[in-house]
């Protein structure tokens, strides 16, 4: 699953696509919580959205063919809107009295989110009024804190020694089971999936990364649904407030040690009882939105049409996945200038990377100055770095064996119908006729061609 | 043959059309056409239907002719006459000639105004289904129709003129190639086209056409005196005064300096210090062009060229009405050596043998053109130098709006409301209630605020709120998922438009006859009433009916009811008055 | 593809008018003061909840002022109404609570002033709703908000008027002003009634492409709210919504108030007659041209 | 009768193909591979010159692009 995959391009499922692999009864367990309500509730398309407020407060089921005509859209958005909600167990079908279909809310997530909303329920765990902190930390210090320990991970990845010290065991793991990581010669080292987990920004990273301990969860003995409805209950906690141990069970407390690990969280001693959540962490079901900018650190990339880059960092991981598609030319303390160049985004390209990658790392750490131009990235770098990626795969190579000369017209049919009906067919023409049938299939076609030769003669 | 009884005027033999042979048939009322074997006429024209003849070019090898109809098809004949070219000619001279003579008196005076209506009606596919409801049926008189659309018949009639002005081309008179006639004297082929070119460039030359033809000259004549001119003689100027075209020479002349005066007076081009040469001769050591040419005759033919030249611009500029003003030309010229006299202070070279009878008087003139022509100057050197967006003009400060009534100003066009009628009322506005019991109530009410937070919105009120906005409910009246036009079948659109169309044609009638000041608008707003009645019965109604079956959510017919009643109402109104005053 | 992110402001303007809400109660209707406000502000949180990037702020319109009530500027101390941690996610019940202490302090400086009107034996002050000053405010609000707008962000504004009080025709010009301005500014005014329709607040929605809805069941007020201006203008046009209601743009003369079709207008001030009248009785000016002749040659006749 | 040939199904624009077919007529590997000239965009070749002529495309491909940044 590993290294063999060399080209493989790295997908990042969203919150929904996540949630759709669950089993029900898991999702019911976690709409128990507010908080994951709201992280659902946001993370639906727009129109679901609108119906659930629309029926949040009728208690019984709503005719199907009533909500088709709330909407004006188009049918395929509608029905697009009601299986997100199906899928999500959001609501479900339920006939009318009349025995007519209706749609009914799932009353879990209906008490849950309109606890959410409107209050009336159990306070959210560790949101206890703490007497104030004696080491109280302020915002700039969680994120400079949490970034640290991020840079970490990363700099762990591509193997430089910077920093690297606090890298344990669970982490490792984690790269290893995504295959961002794999053992070469007994060390782990990164992988072209890993290059590109590397160019995406920072809270896709965490999402991506977070996805894949959450797979892992289970075989440490953790809870699966406990530690999401503890993660969705971070996604809506606010920076710079701290919130304490206390009602927290045991698995929970040790998500939460990993989560320290990551940097999501900051707790200044294992032991102490109160945690703050870093901004790696508030807000991250959203985090893998297409346009993300991260908010927290200012960018540093400016990309002119001379296919130069200017990136102002000091940092060696910055610099390292400069290096990944451009050559650089110049190092100066505070800055680096690169040159995009056709043989640099080949080998970029080469390693698996798209271009559609390298383009998002450099909108997503554009220089303030840059994201005032619409395109934020020139015209011209993003359609050329494009046709160089085209210009790679220019052939379509499929294996297969052909068969040519057929006597008659008959024969030619009988084949390619037999072939076309078991789905080996790749290609035919039927002037000259040629068909092309898989390497796999050819075997199966020779004996029906075999079969119908004896019993014709 | 069915018409031998016709006379026959002419025949010309050997005439193809279509590549068949054949003969050619000129007779009293038409012309006809017969295949080289048969005796029947193949082909007739009356001349009634012919609109136009047109002949090939001599330049051609074919000798042709072609006949245009009035309906735009045309006909060729070609003449064919085996013996030689001269006789094919021939053939087609006699044609031309003899169709020359008869077209004009078959020539069939169209109504044009009839074929104005008739174009309208095909080209307007609207107007002609109104027609159909209205004049058809004898709702509306023909007069009447047509008397609400006169402007479309004008307007119309502008449109068939061509927008443009054909210019004429420079090369108009050099293209007239002279033949030799055999003896002694050359022929000039003068077509219509060309003449009119003549016209066109050289008003002066219509004039003494006008003038001149035919009580005095022949046109012949005149157009020999014509090529005899300085118009066609590079070095012919102002020959013996009794030539008709003297005068023109001159008058020429002085629309020529005119024209001098006119364009070039701009003060940023000294025109005395240019010269003939290109930018790069100096470097090639050539600095003065020291070339004066002293032949006169070459002077007057340059000369000659220019002003043909300026005449060719002008006459594609001329619109209708200054070309009437430019062929009147004559009397204001008269002072225009004024003008003249100004423009020779600066390049009187070429002028130089004009001044001969330009009096003294002028002199003093010559002060105020100095005035005038350096505030001219000053203008231009000012539009050169200054911008007027870089003016920094201070606006100037508006009038103050001095009003007594402030705030009825303030209050704007709102209308009165039922309780308070003044601004603010205490009072009406409080009801019965004190202020401190008001505020104490809220205070109140602030107090317990909080604990029914849970209770906000209730299943039931919930639901029939859901009710009133689901589509059919309450407050979605009006609104359907579809839009009205996917509802209507394009047929019953069609149908209603066209009633529309009708109606409002017909209120349109009604409506100019108010204020009804005559007694030819009286009856006829006695009739309109009877005829909106008429129509409302026959139209309307069965239209009414026929939607209604269809249940559409909107009443279609509505407004053309509504559109009626108010006619109705107005009708109603008026001979109430009209009543009342006799009484 | 665009690179740019929008984020939806929504401005909830409430009609707080203390007279109008108490005589609502005195005739025991089942709609309440503190019943309205929970239901703006259930709805701004939900306006909250649609998206992380949504901003929300709520102006209420009271009869000598008007007042932020969320946000607060932010040099001032936040004072809170303590609410109860009861599973409310903590941004909605900080809304909540701000709210609830403003509309307190609001209620109680009332109190104040008209215990002081009364000490000192003074007219009281007037009882119609600033809905134009709040607007203004809005406004104002909407523009610093679009300017400390990130780079690389959109940001989209709209305006929902909650007016139960009647139109003050006092206030129709800064009223129309205000309009206008939102129209420029591409911010769409959307008008929930609660009682008497409002002629001004259906020219401002029409002006302005939003929603004019006059509710009929008061105590379903929060569904209408979620219903109707819950979707921003852009997601509008794909529910289907109540229609546009036809509004009467017929202008009222300056001397009766009565609206009429056709009128006289002054070529000075631009205010409207029904009747011919030599002289602007509005701005004094005088005019030449007599008035229609028929009149006085009726008169001789007769 | 038919005939069986095993090989490799290429699939690409007309202008690659006619590359292809310039390749196998000048022996550019030493020998003939194009099986089977399929239509416009489709061409039939033995399977063990693939890596060959990759390495040969990327080449083109080298000789064809120039320097867009200047150093």
């Amino acid at each position: 699953m590993m290294a063999s995959h060399g080209l493989k391009k790295l997908t990042c499922k969203d919150l929904r696509s996540y949630l759709r692999t669950l089993s029900h009864s898991d999702l019911d367990t976690l709409y128990c919580h507010p908080a994951t309500c709201l992280a659902v509730f946001r993370d639906l398309p727009e129109l679901s959205r609108y119906y659930v407020m629309r029926i949040l407060f009728v208690e019984q089921a709503v005719a199907q063919a009533v909500v088709q005509q709330w909407s004006t859209a188009p049918v395929v958005e509608q029905l697009e809107a009601a299986a997100a909600l199906v899928e999500l167990r959001v609501w479900f079908e339920q006939p009318l009295p009349g025995g007519m279909p209706g749609w009914i809310l799932n009353p879990v997530f209906r008490a849950n989110f309109r606890t959410a909303l409107l209050g009336g329920g159990a306070p959210w765990i560790g949101h206890k009024d703490l007497t104030p902190d004696k080491y109280s930390k302020d915002i700039p210090f969680l994120d400079k804190y949490a970034l640290d320990r991020w840079e970490c991970v990363l700099h762990f990845m591509v193997g430089s020694t910077e920093g690297t010290d606090g890298v344990n065991k669970d982490i490792t793991d984690v790269l290893l089971h995504s295959g961002l990581m794999a053992i070469d010669e007994g060390e782990p080292s990164i992988t072209a999936e890993g290059f590109q987990f590397l160019l995406l920004d920072t809270s896709s990273q965490v999402w991506f990364f977070l996805l894949q301990y959450l797979e892992t969860v289970q075989s440490r003995n953790l809870s699966l649904v406990e530690c999401l409805t503890f993660l969705f209950q971070l996604n809506f906690s606010t920076l710079g407030k701290d919130y304490c141990t206390e009602e927290m069970s045991e698995n929970q407390l040790r998500f939460l040690q990993h989560l320290r690990e990551f940097g999501l969280v900051y707790q200044r001693k294992r032991k102490s009882h109160r945690y703050y959540p870093t901004r790696l962490v508030v807000n991250i079901a959203s985090g893998l939105s297409k346009t993300n900018i991260d908010t927290h650190r200012p960018g540093f990339i400016v990309v002119e049409t001379n296919y130069r880059i200017y990136a102002y960092t000091d940092s060696p991981l910055q610099v390292a996945l400069l290096a990944l598609f451009s050559e650089t030319l110049y190092r100066f303390p505070n800055m680096l200038v690169a040159n995009l160049t056709r043989t640099s985004v080949r080998a970029a390209l080469a390693r698996g990377i798209t271009a559609e990658q390298i383009l998002h790392f450099l909108r997503s750490h554009a220089h303030p100055e840059m994201l005032k131009n619409n395109p934020v990235i020139p015209a011209t770098i993003s359609d050329q770095i494009k046709l160089w990626e085209l210009e790679r795969d220019r052939f379509k190579f499929s294996d297969g064996v052909m068969y040519n000369q057929f006597l008659s017209q008959s024969d030619f049919e009988l084949l390619r119908n037999y072939a076309k009906d078991i789905g080996v067919l790749t290609w035919e023409m039927a002037e000259k006729r040629v068909i092309i049938v898989t390497k796999a299939g050819h075997d199966e076609v020779k004996k029906f061609w075999k079969r119908q030769r004896a019993s014709s003669s | 043959m069915s018409k031998s009884s016709e006379e026959v005027l002419l025949i010309v033999k050997n005439v193809k059309n279509k590549k068949t042979d054949g003969t050619l048939y000129m007779m009293g009322e038409r012309m006809a056409w017969m295949l080289e074997s048969k005796n029947v006429f193949n082909i007739s024209y009356m001349y009634a239907d012919i609109k136009a003849q047109k002949i090939s070019p001599d330049t051609k090898e074919k000798v042709q002719l072609q006949i245009i109809l009035h309906d735009g098809s045309a006909n060729t004949f070609l003449f064919n006459n085996p013996k030689s070219r001269q006789l094919q000619m021939q053939d087609r001279e006699s044609v031309k000639e003899l169709l020359q003579q008869l077209l004009p008196r078959f020539k069939r005076k169209i109504s044009s105004e009839l074929e104005d209506k008739n174009r309208i009606l095909q080209q307007d596919p609207e107007s002609f289904q109104l027609y159909k409801d209205l004049v058809v049926s004898g709702v509306v008189t023909p007069e009447d129709f047509w008397a609400s659309r006169s402007h479309m018949l004008t307007s119309a009639n502008n449109k068939t003129q061509p927008g443009q002005n054909v210019g004429v081309s420079p090369a108009f008179l050099a293209d007239i190639k002279p033949q030799q006639d055999g003896a002694n004297g050359l022929k000039y082929n003068l077509t219509a086209d060309v003449i009119q070119s003549i016209f066109k460039t050289y008003p002066m030359v219509k004039k003494k056409h006008a003038e001149a033809v035919p009580h005095l000259v022949s046109e012949s004549e005149f157009w020999t005196r014509f090529f005899q001119s300085h118009y066609f003689h590079r070095d012919r100027h102002a020959l013996a005064s009794k030539d008709i075209f003297t005068e023109c020479a001159k008058i020429d002349e002085e629309v020529m300096k005119e024209e001098i005066t006119r364009n070039a007076n701009d003060p940023f081009i000294d025109l005395t210090h240019i010269k003939d040469q290109g930018i790069d001769d100096e470097y090639r050591g050539i600095v003065d062009d020291t070339r004066t040419s002293n032949n006169i005759a070459n002077q007057a033919m340059i000369r000659r060229f220019n002003q043909h030249s300026t005449m060719v611009l002008r006459a594609c500029n001329l619109t209708e009405s200054s070309c009437v003003a430019e062929s009147s030309c004559g009397d204001s010229v008269k002072e225009s050596p004024k003008r003249c006299e100004n423009d020779r202070k600066t390049k009187s070279n070429s002028l130089s043998e004009f001044n001969g009878n330009v009096s003294d008087l002028h002199i003093n003139s010559t002060n105020t053109v100095y005035h005038e022509e350096s505030i001219r100057k000053k203008k231009r050197i000012k539009e050169k130098l200054e911008y007027e967006d870089l003016d920094n003009r201070e606006q100037p400060e508006g009038v103050i709006l001095r009003l007594t009534h402030m705030d009825r100003y303030l209050r704007g066009p709102t209308p009165a409301t039922n309780t308070t009628s003044s601004i603010s009322n205490w009072a009406s506005s409080l009801g019965d209630i004190s202020p401190e019991d008001a505020i104490q109530t809220m205070s109140q009410e602030i107090l317990t605020w909080g604990s029914c937070r849970r209770k906000i919105l209730g299943g039931s009120s919930a639901l029939a709120v859901l009710g009133e906005l689901s589509p059919g409910g309450a407050l979605m009246s009006g609104t359907s998922l579809q839009q009205l036009h996917q509802q209507v079948s394009p047929v019953t659109r069609e149908e209603i438009k066209q009633t529309y169309n009708a109606m409002c044609e017909l209120l349109r009638h009604f409506w100019t006859c108010f204020p009804v000041s005559s007694k030819t608008l009286e009856d006829k707003v006695t009739k309109m009433r009877m005829t909106l009645e008429r129509f409302e019965m026959s139209k309307l109604i069965p239209l009414k009916e026929k939607v209604s079956q269809y249940h559409y959510a909107m009443d279609l017919t509505g407004h053309l009811e509504e559109m009626l009643r108010a006619a109705y109402n107005k009708f109603d109104t008026w001979q109430a008055k009209k009543h009342a005053r006799k009484t | 593809m665009t690179d740019k992110v929008t984020s939806c402001l929504l401005i909830i303007i409430v009609d707080t008018n203390p007279f109008w809400w108490s005589r609502k109660r005195r005739v025991n209707d089942q709609l309440s003061l503190t019943h309205c406000m929970d239901s703006v502000v259930v709805l701004g949180n939900s306006h909250l909840m649609l998206a992380h990037r949504n901003k929300l702020a709520i102006v209420a319109a009271h009869t000598d002022q008007s007042v932020f009530l969320y946000p607060r500027p932010p040099t001032e101390k936040v004072n809170m109404t303590k609410l109860p941690d009861d599973g409310q996610y903590n941004d909605f019940r900080q809304v909540e609570g701000q709210v609830k202490f403003q509309m307190s302090q609001l209620i109680a400086k009332d109190k104040e002033k008209l215990e002081d009107l009364f000490e000192m034996e003074e007219q009281p002050p007037p009882s119609d709703s600033l809905v134009a000053g709040a607007m203004c405010m809005a406004l104002c609000y909407a523009h610093r908000m679009e300017k400390d707008c990130p780079i690389g962000e959109n940001l989209s504004v709209r305006i929902l008027v909650v007016k139960g009080s009647e139109d003050c025709p006092s206030q129709y010009m800064n009223f129309m002003n205000a309009v206008f301005t939102a129209q420029k500014q591409n911010i769409v005014i959307d008008a929930c009634i609660l009682d008497t329709e409002s002629g001004l607040l259906q020219q401002a929605c029409d002006i302005t492409g939003g929603l004019y809805l006059k509710i009929p069941q008061p105590q379903g007020l929060l569904e209408y709210l979620m219903w109707v201006f819950l979707p921003d203008p852009v997601a509008r046009s794909k529910m289907a919504l109540p229609p546009r209601a036809q509004v009467d743009y017929r202008a009222a003369c300056f001397c009766h108030r009565h609206l009429v079709d056709i009128g006289y207008v002054c070529s000075v001030c631009l205010s409207i007659y029904c009747t011919f009248s030599p002289i602007c009785s509005t701005c004094q000016t005088t005019f030449k041209i007599l008035g229609p002749q028929k009149v006085s040659k009726k008169k001789k006749k007769v | 009768m038919v005939n069986v040939t095993k090989g490799v199904l290429v699939e690409c624009d007309p202008a690659m193909k006619q590359f292809l077919l310039h390749l196998d007529e000048r022996n550019e590997f030493g020998r003939k591979f194009v099986l089977q000239d399929l239509d416009d965009t489709h061409l039939f070749v033995s399977s063990d010159i693939i890596e060959t002529l990759q390495e040969k495309i990327d080449e083109l491909m080298d000789q064809m692009s120039f320097y867009v940044s200047e150093k």
